[in-house]
């Protein structure tokens, strides 16, 4: 029972990363490798702020990672938008590399310590036998929030705009949708997302370094491929396997098998992949026609 | 039945719910041409992909030459003889013309060697050896579907289904690839099957038509017979004034 | 088409060309050497920039400071000592041609990162050159005659000793008796930290209440915790072999799941960068260190440096490297001294004699242990957020360097 | 120079399967790395470092270049080819010391390099059987659980990889001349298997994996074959690093590493041969170059900024590399048309 919150809770905080990378990745099939440092610049973001009220902090933080989004997909994604997925990946990590540069030239490479909330919430609740920590209803308050808010916006205009480029950008753009607009979009929110899952990163771990975010991404990423390409709901999906797979094997190895744990997460991926290899629901972008 | 280089018997495929293939028996003999046609959403492309391994049926069987091939791969099936054309020509874009058609010729012939004066043979029968060191994605649509016919031809098939070919191309490249069609099905030990819309083409080409709608076959005879057929004249009208009203 | 295909014979000759002018327009034949003749050269082979920059960076000035005090105090045998540098941009790759940079340009002995893999190349490339190589503070026993050769030496001290240290710290001073043990399995020296404490904590005759792993990049250890609550008493003492950041974040979320055990760690968690503002108030974290920059050394020397460096940069050192780094510097120059040759096997025949050798800490090594085993500790710990030091110690009985 | 590029191009009706690519690249390499260490001596382990690289991404070109399918575990094959050379070529009684639980196999130095081939060769041959069968990004993401299980071993196999303090004291001594003669072999290896019946039908399944079915192709088996082959060269890079460099730790092969060669192969051109050396060369000189401009400066981050802008921009200039598909070749004036 204790292991199934930390199963919700790990698995939130990679749903909301891996929403992030599954909206860019349906509109323009590009695989974004610099969503660990846009994570990371909203930790930074939170560092600088220091003791300015919480929501202003979160608020900035969500401001400046969304358009730092939006900025990336115009100076450095946009020219390469009809290129091969393999040159997009590529260039996000220029991105990545470049703006993990960055932070290293300016706070340096140690990291900074952070507190995102005041020390009430950032306690433990003890119910029925039970060790709740406010932290993990916030990471999944906040997946559920932004989650529930995205499925809505999914049935406003842009949102259909957007869903139909993800099935297929060709038709969409056909159908007279706005390629710049839609893609500009979905990077906008994807920021959103990098900037929460920042904020529940750092509320977690309490310190921002460059590489802040890298392997959440890495995992969420992962999430994305499992899940179904392309496919939000698989996304989310995805990234609660991945949850209850990396929390399930730390719980149950014996511990002298303990240190091949990540040995293990991977194979059980493999192994979904190999019975499921378009993903757990299949994602548009898997699909080809005859 | 032996006589019958490809045939199958009572194949049904289902997509949630609904029937897309319903019981469908189909036969091409050598040297035959059987053309099937149908409205929009018979089940043609379905049949086509059942028949050459790109799907499975939930019933029935297919036979390639008297053995029963149901269970094979759409590869393995084309190893023994059996091979397709696509709507689009699928031509391997940054590859070159003469190595589309060496890729085709390679898996029968085994040799590299082989396989290439197999290529330069039918480059030279369909009349584009100009163009063999030019990549498939510069080639025009009309040189595209050429291409991907010779390219299925040099797998050296007892089977062809060609699927479409003569859909986008206008008409003077529509009557280059029909005097193909049936040069390469008098000159060469082949039983061909054609999927396509325009009825002029399929008339002038066929032995046989084979006529679906919703799935099941309604029809099949000499060109002439399925002209006057009354089902595949209800068929055709009731789909399109159908059509007219959605 | 013609013009296309001149066009692409001159994208070649022009790569070509470039590649060419490029590496001929580099330095090093034409860059400053400082003469050999008037000057002894120490190059220092770090990762100023990149993830380690937040280590050399600092150990890069207090070297400098060593360097000017020499200098003001009559040079080596009345020649100047310079340093240079070569950045490795924190590349391992970038190890062993920075330590060949620095020796093309005349270096008589090398600094090097205080990381065995991150060292290892500049030392290997100063083996290999018969000259001197000095870690600043790798924590692997194999920095020395074992894993890169006899001119090897390191400044830091074995993982195995820093966790027999704590075991024994926290067996007698603090009378714990149960402990858990913690491992990050990411790196070596933390398995021996782990295993080091384990030896000596059963022969001291403390109760091992359960083990668990982590890795330096888990996100949340939650599973751990969990287990770790599942005890039915919580142990005196978690032996925590981790580092910064990875390990921050996991001590973070132990003491914020009201696991209050007293933590033994070592000095990768030295500095308060990491808990300042997310922890403030954090307690109950102690680590061993050869010299602490938090103003309360035993030794006035080290307290003198830190003051001194305070002013030279302006900024609270972090960890012990700039004192580590301090005395390396010292540490060549002495050899040199001593043995009255710059020549590195003769400064390694210097080097293998030190003991207790004064120069900030003390310093000894033997001809086959080229990491310090002798050093007394300083328990550096943690309390309402400052570090505080608890006396000098030395280990009692010292487990096997090396893993059996 | 007598070198001509030659573009898959309809206006240039050239045989593109020409035999002079292996020899002109070797011709390249061997200019370009000969001049560098004769004139800048303190470049000759950049430059011998720099041919390990092209031996990788040569390997992984013949793989990625041709399936199309994106490796992200191909620095796993150059850490088994490493550990093997290491454990062959380590003398024993260093081992006893060092490295206690290590197998006692004594190999001579080129044969350890062809064993550590050997050997990533027989891991792809087992790993493959899963997943070659897989398509697309769900390959790239079983290729990269590969890495990271070879990583996690590697780490915690103490005895045998020495944890992750990794192995050291591996004879050292790559020659200039050893390297450029492996570059060699490398080139040629994954030449001959490019211009194989096997290597034109992965083409054509990267092209149209749905085409290629029909005519016969069993993707997965030749992209099994691919692999193999494509594993045995990065197995036999892996080696030469170990070699090159006398001492690795796991981290050595790991994501670092992975994004560094697949940064050169993309921006060298993946889909050809030349691209994948030229990949090396451009990123490796560029590399140099910024450090040498941040060094006389003093400008911290000139190398990393520099190096990402230039990034941006080739892919923006050239989508598909430096190269695209275009192969260096020998050709006098005016044969190439």
């Amino acid at each position: 029972m204790q292991y199934l919150i930390d199963v919700l809770s790990q698995g939130s905080l990679y749903a909301l990363c891996a929403l992030g990378i599954a909206l860019t990745f349906g509109v323009m099939r590009l695989i974004n490798f610099a969503h660990g440092e846009f994570m990371m610049v909203g930790g930074y973001v939170l560092v600088v702020a220091g003791d300015i009220p919480v929501w202003a902090a979160l608020l900035s933080s969500v401001i400046i990672v969304g358009f730092l989004a939006v900025a990336t997909e115009r100076i450095a994604f946009r020219p390469v938008r009809n290129a091969d997925p393999e040159t997009m990946l590529v260039t996000s990590f220029a991105v990545s590399f470049l703006l993990q540069s960055l932070a290293v030239l300016l706070f340096g490479s140690l990291g900074r310590s952070v507190r995102v909330f005041p020390p009430s919430i950032t306690g433990v609740m003890h119910i029925g036998g039970l060790n709740i920590r406010w932290l993990d209803i916030i990471t999944v308050a906040v997946t559920v929030t932004l989650l529930v808010s995205l499925m809505a916006f999914m049935k406003t205009r842009h949102g259909v705009e957007l869903r139909a480029a993800a099935e297929n950008f060709t038709v969409a753009r056909l159908l007279g949708v706005k390629a710049n607009q839609v893609i500009g979009t979905a990077f906008a929110i994807s920021g959103v997302f990098a900037a929460a899952t920042s904020i529940v990163l750092a509320a977690q771990r309490g310190l921002v370094e460059p590489t802040f975010g890298t392997t959440t991404m890495l995992f969420a990423f992962i999430a994305v491929i499992v899940g179904g390409m392309g496919s939000l709901p698989g996304a989310v999906l995805g990234a609660y396997a991945l949850g209850l797979i990396s929390v399930t094997s730390q719980a149950l190895l014996p511990l002298g098998l303990r240190q091949f744990r990540d040995a293990f997460i991977f194979l059980v991926v493999v192994l979904i992949l190999l019975l499921r290899p378009e993903g757990i629901l299949r994602g548009h972008a898997a699909r080809v026609r005859i | 039945m032996t006589e019958d280089i490809l045939s199958a018997t009572g194949l049904v495929r289902r997509f949630a719910g609904v029937t897309a293939v319903d019981d469908v028996d189909l036969s091409v003999r050598t040297g035959e041409i059987l053309g099937l046609i149908g409205p929009n959403g018979a089940g043609k492309t379905t049949l086509v992909n059942l028949v050459t391994g790109f799907d499975r049926p939930d019933t029935g069987r297919v036979f390639l030459d008297g053995h029963d091939i149901t269970r094979l791969s759409a590869a393995q099936r084309s190893r023994r003889g059996l091979v397709r054309t696509f709507q689009g020509a699928r031509i391997f874009g940054r590859l070159t013309v003469r190595e589309n058609l060496v890729v085709s010729a390679l898996p029968r012939l085994g040799s590299r060697r082989r396989a290439e004066s197999r290529a330069d043979e039918l480059l030279e029968y369909g009349e584009v050896t100009a163009l063999r060191m030019t990549p498939g994605e510069r080639l025009s649509a009309g040189t595209q579907r050429i291409v991907g016919l010779l390219r299925a031809v040099a797998a050296q098939p007892s089977a062809l289904l060609i699927d479409e070919p003569a859909a986008g191309l206008n008409e003077v490249e529509s009557d280059q690839l029909s005097r193909l069609l049936s040069a390469i099905s008098e000159n060469m030990e082949i039983g061909m099957m054609i999927i396509e819309h325009d009825m002029k083409v399929i008339m002038s080409l066929c032995h046989r038509v084979q006529v679906l709608n919703h799935g099941r076959t309604i029809a099949v005879g000499s060109p002439d017979e399925i002209r006057r057929d009354p089902a595949v004249l209800t068929a055709y009208l009731g789909s399109s004034s159908g059509n007219a009203h959605a | 088409m013609s013009l296309r295909t001149r066009r692409s014979a001159l994208t070649v000759s022009a790569t070509t060309a470039l590649l060419l002018l490029a590496a001929c327009g580099s330095p090093g034949a034409g860059g400053a050497s400082p003469s050999g003749a008037t000057a002894f050269v120490i190059g220092y082979a770090g990762g100023l920039s990149g993830m380690l920059e937040g280590f050399e960076k600092p150990a890069l000035e207090a070297a400098k400071m060593a360097v000017e005090d020499i200098n003001r105090d009559g040079g080596l045998n009345g020649k100047r000592v310079e340093l240079i540098t070569q950045d490795t941009k924190s590349d391992i790759d970038q190890g062993g041609p920075a330590g060949q940079a620095l020796l093309a340009k005349g270096a008589g002995a090398l600094l090097v990162t205080a990381d065995y893999n991150f060292g290892g190349g500049a030392a290997r490339a100063a083996q290999a050159a018969g000259v001197v190589a000095v870690s600043v503070g790798a924590g692997s026993p194999k920095f020395g005659v074992q894993g890169i050769g006899p001119l090897a030496f390191t400044m830091g001290t074995s993982g195995a000793g820093d966790g027999a240290l704590t075991a024994e710290w926290a067996y007698e001073k603090r009378a714990a008796r149960s402990a858990y043990v913690l491992l990050d399995d990411t790196t070596d020296y933390n398995k021996d930290q782990c295993r080091g404490f384990q030896t000596r904590w059963r022969e001291l005759g403390g109760v091992l209440a359960g083990q668990d792993t982590f890795k330096n990049g888990d996100a949340s250890i939650s599973p751990q915790i969990t287990r770790m609550k599942s005890l039915p008493k919580t142990p005196d003492v978690i032996a925590f072999c981790s580092y910064a950041p990875g390990g921050a974040v996991a001590l973070g979320q132990l003491r914020s799941a009201g696991i209050d055990s007293l933590i033994l760690t070592n000095s990768g968690m030295d500095g308060t960068y990491w808990f300042e503002k997310s922890m403030p108030e954090l307690s109950g974290v102690a680590l061993p260190v050869s010299a602490s920059v938090w103003g309360d050394d035993p030794a006035e020397e080290v307290r003198r440096f830190v003051e001194r460096y305070k002013e030279k940069t302006g900024s609270q050192p972090q960890n012990m490297y700039p004192v580590l780094a301090y005395a390396a510097v010292q540490a060549i120059v002495q050899a040199a001294k001593e043995s009255g040759s710059t020549k590195g096997a003769d400064m390694a025949e210097a080097m293998n004699k030190f003991t207790d050798k004064q120069l900030l800490i003390p310093v000894s090594f033997t001809k086959d242990t080229h990491i310090d085993v002798r050093r007394p500790a300083r328990m550096l710990v943690l309390d309402q957020g400052k570090w505080k030091t608890d006396g000098l110690r030395s280990l009692k009985k010292a487990p096997p360097l090396f893993a059996e | 120079m007598t070198a001509v590029i030659k573009r898959a191009r309809p206006s240039v009706a050239a045989d593109p399967a020409h035999w002079s690519t292996v020899p002109a690249l070797a011709l390249l390499l061997t200019l370009v790395c000969g001049v560098v260490t004769l004139a800048l001596p303190q470049y000759a382990a950049v430059t011998v470092l720099a041919l390990v690289g092209v031996v990788f991404v040569v390997g992984m070109q013949s793989f990625a270049g041709n399936s199309g399918i994106f490796s992200f575990g191909h620095v796993a094959f150059m850490a088994i080819g490493a550990y093997t050379t290491a454990i062959t070529t380590i003398p024993e009684a260093t081992k006893k010391i060092l490295f206690p639980g290590m197998p006692e196999i004594a190999l001579p130095a080129p044969l350890a390099l062809v064993a550590g081939g050997l050997l990533a060769a027989l891991v792809a041959a087992l790993v493959g059987i899963p997943l070659m069968r897989l398509n697309g990004l769900a390959a790239s993401l079983g290729t990269f659980a590969l890495l990271n299980i070879v990583y996690n071993l590697a780490n915690n196999l103490d005895a045998i990889t020495g944890g992750s303090t990794g192995v050291s004291s591996v004879a050292q001594g790559l020659s200039l001349t050893h390297a450029l003669a492996w570059s060699a072999v490398a080139l040629l290896i994954v030449w001959t298997y490019q211009q194989s019946g096997h290597g034109l039908a992965l083409r054509a399944a990267r092209e149209d994996d749905v085409a290629a079915q029909s005519l016969g192709v069993a993707i997965a088996r030749e992209r099994h074959i691919s692999f193999v082959v494509s594993a045995f060269v990065c197995g036999l890079s892996g080696g030469m690093y170990a070699q090159a460099s006398g001492s690795f730790s796991p981290s050595s092969f790991f994501l670092v590493a992975t994004f560094g060669f697949v940064t050169m192969l993309v921006v060298g051109g993946r889909l050809s041969l030349t691209g994948a050396v030229l990949g090396v060369l451009s990123i490796t000189l560029l590399r140099e170059g910024l450090k040498v401009v941040e060094q006389a400066t003093q400008y911290t981050g000139a190398v990393e900024i520099g190096m990402s802008a230039a990034m941006l921009l080739t892919l923006l200039l050239r989508p598909l590399g430096l190269m695209g598909t275009a192969e260096l070749v020998f050709a006098r004036r005016g044969e190439s048309r």
